[in-house]
């Protein structure tokens, strides 16, 4: 019936997200804010030399995943709740298909999240003395970790938007989904840290993968649920 | 595209134990135009998401025929335009970017000169039509949110309120609106003003 | 640690742990009934 | 009247088997050898409450899919019931689960796999009524804690089976180990207790699952009736 396609539809919807938050720049200022000053702090007070060197593995990692997943909880929570607050989901609602919608806000958010990483990444790593052996098997891990966890804060997103759109609520509901994922996440960092091979880091990915997947896969049934009503 | 008619049989809603609606009926036709009148909170709005499908009734039915057949939800929203207060289009656009990404999502092919065209005959000059929606007065506003409800020519248009926060010209613009689309399309009026009441062939008085 | 002692603190955790379940299912018990009498 | 009476029978049968098996914990089963003292029993209990803090997820998710289907406000009442218990078995598994931790290796938490498994699927049944409590509309709250009750089950499988296999643990192995097969070295008496505890605390959560869904179904009708 339709003209349009799935895909032109959903790059419509990823292409009006990219020009609103190009004017607003509210998402990406409270995300590259928050990510910068937590990494500040956390390169004043610790900075490269301040952990013991049998320490470093594990907490190097496990902090570069806090730093980047605090940043990214206060701009991912917004696609939908911003829908709300500006009155726009019921005229979206009627204009486009839920599948558009999620995957150009997916899209949207992945956008965000792997400008967050090319950003703050690097700037760890300067910062915290931090050197990665294995620099290609950490930019998949980044890859697929930003896939895995757009997925899942673009559904609770979605979940939290027709709720109350607090984001207390959406770190409430993300958290629980979102642990296993960085657990693995920073396994994975740790073992990209101490060695060139792909293989290193595979058990960590083959779970990224595979939950984000899964993740993805229930999306597609639940969000016109969580859409509509 | 054959016309498309909406039934709809002692259609109720509650919100938990406060009723909004109690048992309405009636039909949405061309040629006909329904106004639902009514004092606020006596549920006209909430009608018009039920003829909608955004609200699921609590008790009746509402069906969408196309010639004789029934349509199947899946596809009410390609027939239906709607304008209403909670409907805004996105501030940070201009109007036209706002027209245009709403024909792509309905998957229209529209040469700007059309929607230049459209916002012209609702009463936004052309001088305006690119500046972000977010600078607009409301009533200029009121005209785009308008605009994005007709642009694709629906079989079924629902409007709420159309001429709020509009002077006597965009009244008389609604007006030519709807007289454009009651030959064409099934129309449905929510309103409260006398001279909007004037339109009706039909007409519900929702009771508080 | 002596027996006895261990004993005693996985007796005391089992008491509470199975009063409090008792005490549930017949609260629960109780107000089903009602609820369903005065229907 | 029959009805009535099966279940007034049912619950006097599993009031004695629980008897039998608290009995059995304490009573028939040898102490459990590389464990301190007597402390091994607990597992008597708590095992049986990890398992039915699953369990009740897994029914959680079966009514959560029937709801999304038949959109019938009792499937949501279903949900949330199993959910609610769901919420006590899991605090009880994680009480009882850290002191016997503190008992084994002198310490109430350490982050051990498997307890991080219990403690996210606490966290998933509180977001479940966080997620609940924020939305006063009852059709939408059905809805959305349905939907999120299937997104969190994603997770369950690597809660599971996932995590703990990439971690070392202290934990002993159990019904599901890292391995996936029977490795703790179980005295036959041990395991009969074990399993008839399983079948109890099994027994108990039908139990107050279907007192839970009674309940609910006549304040549904109650609630009906106040409409017409």
């Amino acid at each position: 019936m339709r003209a349009s396609t799935l895909l032109s539809e959903s790059v419509a919807v990823l292409g009006k997200e990219l020009t609103s938050e190009l004017r607003s720049r509210v998402a990406l200022n409270a995300v590259g804010l928050f990510g910068l000053t937590t990494l500040i702090a956390v390169a004043y007070q610790i900075g490269p030399y301040r952990i013991q060197e049998q320490d470093r593995p594990h907490l190097l990692a496990a902090l570069l995943w806090v730093i980047l997943f605090f940043a990214a909880t206060s701009g991912l929570s917004r696609v939908f709740v911003k829908e709300e607050d500006a009155r726009t989901a019921k005229t979206l609602r009627l204009a486009a298909r839920p599948l558009a919608v999620l995957a150009g806000k997916f899209l949207f958010n992945l956008i965000l999240l792997s400008a967050l990483y090319a950003f703050i990444v690097p700037l760890y790593c300067a910062l915290m003395g931090y050197s990665v052996q294995g620099i290609a098997s950490l930019a998949l891990l980044l890859a697929c970790g930003a896939v895995a966890l757009s997925a899942t804060s673009t559904m609770v997103a979605a979940i939290i938007a027709r709720a109350s759109g607090s984001t207390t609520l959406f770190a409430i509901l993300s958290v629980p989904l979102v642990l296993p994922l960085l657990v693995m996440l920073i396994q994975g960092t740790r073992a990209a840290a101490g060695s060139t091979a792909i293989a290193a880091v595979l058990p960590a990915l083959r779970g990224i993968v595979s939950l984000g997947g899964a993740t993805l896969i229930i999306s597609v049934y639940l969000f016109p649920v969580v859409w509509h009503d | 595209m054959s016309a498309v008619s909406v039934e709809f049989q002692s259609v109720g809603k509650r919100f938990g134990n406060r009723g909004v609606l109690a048992a309405v009926s009636g039909t949405l036709q061309r040629g006909r135009v329904l106004v639902v009148a009514g004092p606020n909170g006596a549920g006209k709005s909430t009608l018009l998401n039920i003829l909608a499908g955004l609200l699921r009734p609590s008790r009746g039915e509402v069906v969408y025929r196309e010639g004789d057949s029934p349509l199947p939800r899946a596809h009410w929203f390609e027939r239906l335009g709607m304008a209403a207060p909670d409907m805004s289009v996105y501030e940070e656009l201009s109007a036209l970017e706002n027209l245009r990404f709403f024909a792509r999502l309905r998957g229209l092919h529209l040469d700007s000169q059309a929607m230049q065209g459209l916002l012209e005959e609702l009463g936004l000059a052309s001088k305006e039509q690119s500046r972000a929606v977010g600078t607009y007065s409301s009533g200029m506003k009121q005209r785009v949110k308008l605009a994005q409800a007709v642009l694709h020519e629906p079989a079924v248009l629902l409007l709420d309120e159309p001429s709020s926060n509009l002077d006597e010209s965009g009244h008389a613009v609604v007006a030519g609106l709807v007289a454009r689309f009651r030959e064409r399309a099934a129309v449905a009026v929510a309103t409260n003003d006398p001279r909007e009441m004037a339109w009706a062939d039909a007409r519900i008085d929702l009771a508080l | 640690m002596p027996g006895a002692e261990s004993l005693v603190w996985v007796a005391a955790v089992t008491v509470v742990i199975w009063l409090g379940l008792f005490a549930y299912c017949v609260g629960l018990a109780r107000r089903v009934r009602r609820l369903e009498d005065e229907s | 009247m029959t009805r009535a009476r099966v279940r007034t029978l049912l619950q006097w049968a599993l009031c004695v088997w629980l008897v039998l098996v608290i009995l059995g914990a304490f009573f028939y089963a040898p102490s459990a050898l590389g464990f301190k003292g007597e402390s091994a029993r607990i597992v008597f209990f708590h095992v049986p409450q990890a398992w039915v803090a699953v369990l009740a997820f897994c029914v959680n998710l079966v009514a959560s899919l029937r709801y999304l289907r038949t959109r019938d406000a009792l499937d949501d009442a279903r949900a949330a019931a199993a959910a609610r218990l769901g919420l006590v078995f899991s605090v009880l598994a994680t009480v009882t689960g850290s002191l016997f931790a503190n008992v084994m290796w002198n310490s109430f938490w350490n982050w051990d796999p498997r307890e991080v498994s219990i403690v996210i699927l606490l966290l998933i049944y509180a977001a479940y009524f966080a997620l609940r409590e924020a939305v006063p509309d009852e059709e939408r709250r059905a809805s959305l804690s349905a939907a999120y009750a299937v997104l969190a089950f994603v997770t369950m499988p690597f809660l599971v089976f996932v995590v703990p296999r990439i971690y070392w643990s202290l934990h002993p192995d159990t019904i599901i180990g890292a391995t996936g097969k029977l490795k703790l070295q179980m005295d036959s008496r041990m395991l009969q207790v074990l399993l008839g505890s399983l079948v109890g605390f099994t027994g108990l959560f039908c139990w107050l699952y279907t007192l839970e869904v009674r309940l609910a179904r006549v304040r549904l009708a109650r609630a009906g009736r106040e409409e017409a």
